[in-house]
């Protein structure tokens, strides 16, 4: 089984972390991953993405061009990755940010006002945490106990940021699962 | 010690470390900046020095006094860099000295770009610098190998007397993997005491000379004589490859190094659910290149198909492998576009279809 | 007397301009330009002397200054 | 109607740069452009641009370029040259680009005497490539190659080029400007200004070294930027003009005969 | 004009001038010093310039300057100074400009010695620098061939806006013979005017920008492919070679280039008087490299006998030539030691008596 | 029984040289040796020999020793001296390897302040290759790429290493000798033992420039070249110490602010 | 036909302007010729030689290992290229500086005193001219009033010389070509 | 009292010595040596004052002295 998911946004919006974050849960769960971002001369432009590959076997190519998954926090990068992302995958929007539907018809498309949620636990930087528990809640890729754990690693520096970010986690994680099961319902 | 997600850069940067190597001299180039990053504040950690040089020429110059010294040591650097040290590599070469010389390739020519490239095969396999020499070459195809092989460069380099070079693309340099050093890793070759080194003379042998110039032809056609039974042992004993799916029957056989070589694996697996036949050949030391490997498993084969990042480089050595026992094709990519699964599998489909032509016999 | 004109969309938001104002009269708008950065505006036109300051610290030449009506001449800097 | 006394040059293209908000390159790059306009020279200049964050330098201005190899802009300045004199010819480099791995083409440049103008940008940082050590850079200055901040005792202190470069007996003008406040940029275009001349005059070699900002990778906000470039560069580089043409030699005369110092 | 006695060097200059390059940049090595040394005082006389640069890596930097602005050019060095100019070899191949290096080869690797030697054919026929690109070799094997050679290379490197080498060896550079300078001589190409050129804009055109990035990777791989494509112009119209005693019959065909081809010649004729039926074929270009013509000579013969003042790197074409239809045998000297017509014809009588062993298969 | 007080150094290796009859650069090896023996560093001392006529010195030291690529001594002494700082490490470097192709290694090696002895012989010439002009090259000095006389107007006039170098801010020890009369040579050698010295207690970088004969290239006899070194470069390149490692700094200050030149 | 011929001796004795005349002789004849000189370290040694071929055909190889001609001017060339000579070949030897007799018999050996000729003619610096003579005299390579010709081009600046080193070259030219025929006689 | 002694296969006749020696005492002579140079030779060895200027000079150590009951001490130059 492989998971792989294309997150992408400005580069304020902290995408390579969230990549990074989910790559350590993947191993930490014995899991084989890889974590490939993009490092050419767009990341001038302010646009950041990075590819991250979790699988039982090991990661084969860490270049994707179809993922699974796609993770848009802004339009650019719906507007880019949208058309790659493989049929019967799954669009993650950041809707706080994005106003626009989705094209494709073929997938599972997921919106999240990542912001909005964010902004609500007074945690305005915390949107990306949201999107990545969403990201978790709509794929179980790994477990989200596991990436808690990671949340609280990662930002030992900062203590009053661990719960607020976990919160944001779970928020996102519970908002994307409740939406896939009425998407399955329906 | 227990798995650690690495960036390929610092992978390589702390591989050297766990090897020994306590120096460390080099210029800041993209894509492989992390490198003397990782150095720089890693080095002094262990009691080592890390010195940024004003440029490739002088960090290259720096390696060659520091390895006549007897000190493990190594620089690294991409494309542009690697070029400025065509000169310093002929020397160390004709020096016999051991240095470990990375080089994280970007796209070319000129100052090109700074996305991945295998646009300097020829460059690091036949000797970008004057003279005949080698300096033996290895291409990593995963952050964890990356590691490994940079840890034996340093014992190869030592064993041989000769500079080894890592041949890495943009992708090894900045993607993380989970990387594992081995604890009590013993050297990959049998290591002698570096009697040879410059370090000093107290008198009680002759002075150690660290040099290649040698005035008089004969002397000095021993001497290329001497280099190049090194270089034919190395052929005899450090030939690398890794061969995929080539126990079961298959049509084509893809030949492919570094992280392409990984594309092409996931090519390979999703060619098989369509049930078409495809082996893969990776060559992991280019020089010594694994022509008997290659010729081997082609024989199997109908056909092959060389996949570089450039624009046909190794497939040099491929059709010297093959010596046209059968059909060669070539897919590459060039300036920084990266190879993608699809993209493979779709040309090997054509190839099957007969749509594509062979590449022209040179 | 002076006009300053703040090309919206050549504004980076550096605040370079606001710091060298020696009227204050310039300020950092509310507003995101097309490539997502807070551009400068002209607070009070009126109280503007025509020094030219910003237009000469502004890395992006995004002030222009135009005059109607000076007596006297604009030093060649 | 109203008279436009202030708008981009004709030296400059229109569009936008890549530099980072902020940054001082942007203000250098319209100087020499308004500089040249001034003298009339446009349409014979050829530009260089360096490997740094100028790299595309070529697509800012209206006149046509070269893009060097790193630090050898140089030498290409001295083949356009040497080809054709009647062009005018200016090299912009970065301190990493001039001052470290160029240091043999600069010196021998102005040592040569060509008859250029290099713009020389010292923001003690290698901006291009994220932030390394310069041999600009202050001591104790943070770059991600001195992690601890530049230490003297291994790595030197920085490098005075305007002061290495006028102690060569070769006639030539140069001098140091900086462009963190319109004050200082209005010298700094003087300064140019004088170079370009003297080039057009066919005089001598000329070298401007302009103090510029990084704000991205000094890691401050661009108006403290200005402010951390006047506490901490304006100290150790004075501003002013070093040499001009008409002053013999500037190389220091021995302290003293040798054991006179024990 | 009357044929003159003159050092290869001199003549070489003395072709450059002729050709209407009118700057030459370049720095002191043996063997080459006369090249410099006769521009300096050569070029004044003509309103030319000469300019001694502190370096190869200057040089060949002037070189790009000088060539950007659409005027001929050239530099001359040997071996180490060859291995410096790789950076910039590469950026001039990468940006497009014509511009002609003379590699008077010296014995390596390193310092190696200052006599002729032959070990500098992979770097500059598969590129010293980094990136894929190519420069156009020829090898002369006479005075008067360096001389015809040189007027050429200035036409070729500007219909193909890409560096053109001449590959010669010590003895082609320090030894004197005739040489004929043709009154009215007309390129070997049909050149256009240099619009390219940045020579100031007075706003009538785009401006001209000499340069080799392409932060975009779809455009620099677009411009990798427009250089291959100018590459395999090159192999379509460029490929020289001379054949000699290929009308009669023979057994063993000799392949080698430069002077060292004259001693082949000579051991042809010595051993035709013993009645060994012997052909000579000599690739005048090294890249292009006439594959095809080496194959057709060697179908004739029984084996082939390659012959090079190296460890063997031309042998690598000669097999991709081949592709293993005939056996191949190989004689090199190295270090400046000098291969003669009796070396040669005995290494010939040898393989017919079956004495030497074939070089094992790459 | 009679004592010897003048002979042949142990540093130094028995034989002879290659050296033309009366090239000073015997004399420089000579003092060289001298020193390394008098301060008891012979064991503990590595060379490195450049490209150039001395070239061969590896043959000529009893000591270990490195052949550098041209020009690149002080880049390799820097990794010898990182790699064993327990080491006394000197290069030996003629003008054309120092002060031509070497100019940025020597410029920085300086400027990081690496614990090493630079022994710079100045011989105005390029003398291995045969006479090619150097950057040190007398104004009007014929050489066989300046056939008429070096003209300053297209090459510029001589490079001042001493003086260059000793410009630089980080502490260093400077000195300019000379060895074409015996009492030169006898300060040459105090400024030798004093570079030396200051290596040895590990105090800065240490260069000695040194102005040397060639009477091959410069086509006069031994004894007629120690006049025109002393007629011709000695006027030129002023013999003394031009820093020491107390000296703060020897880079001149701006003439004035920009425009007041004008 | 092909004459080749190794011209050896000290530096200073002018070895490699007699290769160059002999050179500059046979193509103002119309022959084919090369001049190859030795430029390596043993240049430094002080000891000088040059191969000079002149053909009616283009010139083969300018390396010659076994010359049809070895000119020894010092005992170190006669050491070094005796041994060479091609069986049958002519053997010149400078019997003012070398005093050994030759070891080859299959050879013509051809002794002349360079040097005292030169002196009886106040012309000591002529012995490369007398031994060029000698050259000429005993295997008329080319014709003696061309080299005359030369002779009188490259001494154009210092007149005073030309008519002495013509007449040392018409020494040597007729001593050798004597002793040949003598040598033919008997 | 001071001995001059001169090894004639290390001189290479340059004449330095004969140049610097204060006392004009050396002399180039008329013989050659193995390596074909005309060698230094001390002419009047009594007046030789020591003063080594002529060892110091040498560029090829071809020159030793000795000194039999100095009574002062030479300095380390
Ligand atoms: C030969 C070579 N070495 C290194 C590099 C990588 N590189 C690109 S820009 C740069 C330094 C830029 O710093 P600076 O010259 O100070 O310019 P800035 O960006 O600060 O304006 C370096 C090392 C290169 N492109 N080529
Ligand atoms: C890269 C390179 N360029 C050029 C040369 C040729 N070369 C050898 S020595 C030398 C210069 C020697 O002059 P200098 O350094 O002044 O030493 P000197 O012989 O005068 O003592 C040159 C240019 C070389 N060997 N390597
Ligand atoms: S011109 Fe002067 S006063 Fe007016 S806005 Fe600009 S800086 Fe302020
Ligand atoms: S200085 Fe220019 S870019 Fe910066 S804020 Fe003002 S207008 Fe905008
Ligand atoms: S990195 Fe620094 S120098 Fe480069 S553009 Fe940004 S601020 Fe300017
Ligand atoms: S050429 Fe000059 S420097 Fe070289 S050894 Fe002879 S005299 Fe000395
Ligand atoms: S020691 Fe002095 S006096 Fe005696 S020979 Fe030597 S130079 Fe002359
Ligand atoms: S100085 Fe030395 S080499 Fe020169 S003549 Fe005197 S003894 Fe001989
Ligand atoms: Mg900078
Ligand atoms: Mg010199």
């Amino acid at each position: 089984m492989q998971n792989d998911v294309i997150i992408a946004g400005f580069g304020g919006q902290g995408v390579l972390l969230m990549g990074k974050m989910l790559a350590y849960a993947g191993m930490r769960e014995g899991k084989e991953v890889s974590w490939l971002p993009s490092y050419g001369p767009e990341m001038r432009g302010g646009t950041a993405n990075c590819t991250v590959v979790i699988s039982d076997r090991p990661v084969g190519s860490p270049v994707v061009q179809h993922p699974r998954s796609v993770l848009a926090m802004n339009l650019p990068s719906l507007d880019k990755f949208e058309p790659m992302l493989k049929a019967g995958g799954l669009l993650l929007i950041n809707s706080s940010l994005i106003h626009r539907d989705a094209q494709r018809s073929d997938v599972t498309v997921v919106r999240i006002p990542a912001n909005e949620i964010a902004n609500e636990l007074k945690n305005p930087r915390g949107a990306n945490m949201v999107a990545l528990g969403a990201y978790l809640g709509a794929t179980h890729a790994v477990s989200t106990t596991i990436v808690e754990d990671i949340v609280r690693e990662t930002f030992a520096g900062k203590p009053q940021v661990i719960e607020a970010n976990i919160e944001a986690l779970r928020r996102g994680y519970a908002m994307a699962e409740g939406s896939i099961q009425a998407g399955e319902k329906t | 010690m227990a798995k650690k997600l690495m960036k390929g850069c610092e992978a390589i940067g702390e591989a050297a470390v766990q090897a020994g190597c306590k120096l460390f001299f080099g210029y800041p180039i993209t894509p492989q900046n992390e490198i003397p990053e990782y150095m720089s504040h890693r080095l002094p950690q262990v009691g080592g020095t890390f010195v940024q040089a004003e440029s490739e020429v002088a960090a290259s110059n720096m390696l060659y006094g520091a390895a006549g010294s007897g000190e493990r040591v190594f620089t690294s650097s991409s494309s542009p860099g690697i070029s400025l040290m065509a000169e310093a590599i002929s020397y160390m070469a004709g020096s016999e000295l051991p240095a470990v010389i990375v080089n994280i390739m970007r796209a070319g020519p000129g100052l090109g770009g700074i996305l991945p490239s295998q646009g300097d095969y020829f460059q690091a396999t036949k000797g970008g610098g004057h003279g005949d020499y080698r300096v033996l070459v290895l291409a990593p195809w995963s952050v964890q190998e990356a590691a490994d092989l940079v840890q034996d460069a340093f014992d190869l380099a030592d064993y041989y007397r000769n500079p080894v070079m890592i041949l890495g693309d943009g992708l090894i340099g900045q993607m993380m993997e989970p990387v594992e050093f081995k604890q009590g890793r013993q050297p990959c070759k049998v290591l002698s005491p570096k009697t040879w080194a410059a370090t000093g003379c107290s008198g009680d042998r002759p002075t150690n000379i660290v040099n290649s110039l040698f005035l008089d032809p004969e002397v000095l056609e021993r001497h290329n004589r001497k280099l190049q039974a090194k270089y034919d042992t190395m052929i005899r004993d450090e030939i690398r490859c890794a061969g995929y799916g080539l126990d079961q029957p298959y049509d084509v056989l893809l030949v492919a190094y570094g992280t392409v070589a990984r594309v092409c694996s996931t090519a390979m697996e999703d060619l098989h659910r369509e049930g078409i036949g495809v082996g893969l050949m990776r060559p992991v030391s280019l020089f010594p290149f694994p022509y008997a490997a290659v010729r081997a498993a082609a024989e199997k084969a109908r056909a092959v198909l060389v996949v570089e990042l450039s624009c046909g480089q190794m497939i040099e050595d491929v059709r010297l492998a093959l010596e046209g026992t059968r059909p060669l094709h070539f897919y590459g990519r060039q300036g920084g576009m990266l190879a993608s699964p699809e993209d493979v599998a779709g040309k090997v489909r054509e190839l099957m279809r007969g749509v594509t032509k062979e590449v022209s016999r040179a | 007397m002076p006009q300053i004109i703040i090309e919206r969309d050549q504004c980076k938001g550096c605040e370079l301009c606001v710091h060298a104002c020696p009227q204050k009269i310039l300020a950092m708008g509310k507003e995101i330009n097309s490539k997502g950065y807070f551009f400068a505006t002209v607070a009070e036109q009126k109280q503007c002397i025509g020094c030219r300051l910003c237009c000469i610290t502004c890395p992006d030449v995004a002030i222009q200054m135009r005059v109607s009506g000076t007596m006297y001449h604009y030093f060649a800097y | 109607m109203p008279e436009t006394v202030f708008s981009k040059p004709t030296a400059l293209a229109a569009g936008q740069t890549h530099y980072c908000p902020g940054c001082t390159h942007g203000v250098i790059h319209r100087l020499v452009a308004e500089v040249v306009d001034e003298l009339g020279l446009r349409e014979r200049t050829i530009g260089i641009a360096p490997v740094g964050c100028s790299v595309l330098a070529y697509n800012y201005f209206t006149t046509d370029f070269h893009e060097a190899s790193h630090g050898r802009a140089p030498a290409v300045a001295t083949g356009i040259k040497r080809a054709r004199p009647d062009l005018i010819v200016f090299t912009y480099q970065g301190d990493g680009d001039l001052a470290s791995i160029g240091m043999a083409e600069i010196v021998h440049c102005a040592n040569r005497g060509e008859k250029v103008t290099v713009v020389f940008v010292n923001n003690a940082i290698y901006g291009m490539t994220g932030g390394q050590m310069a041999p600009t850079t202050m001591p104790g200055q943070v770059a991600t190659t001195c992690p601890l901040g530049r230490d003297v005792n291994l790595a030197g202190y920085p490098i005075r080029v305007a002061e290495l470069v006028s102690t060569l007996r070769t006639p030539s003008f140069v001098a140091r400007a900086a462009v963190h406040t319109p004050l200082h940029a209005v010298q700094a275009k003087a300064a140019l200004r004088t170079a370009f001349k003297y080039q057009a005059e066919n005089r001598c070699f000329t070298l401007v070294e302009v103090l510029s900002t990084c704000p991205t990778n000094w890691g401050v906000p661009p108006v403290e930027a200005t402010k951390w470039l006047a506490e901490n560069m304006m100290p150790y580089y004075p501003l002013g003009v070093f040499k001009t043409p008409d002053v013999e030699s500037r190389a220091p005369l021995p302290l003293g005969p040798i054991g006179a110092h024990r």
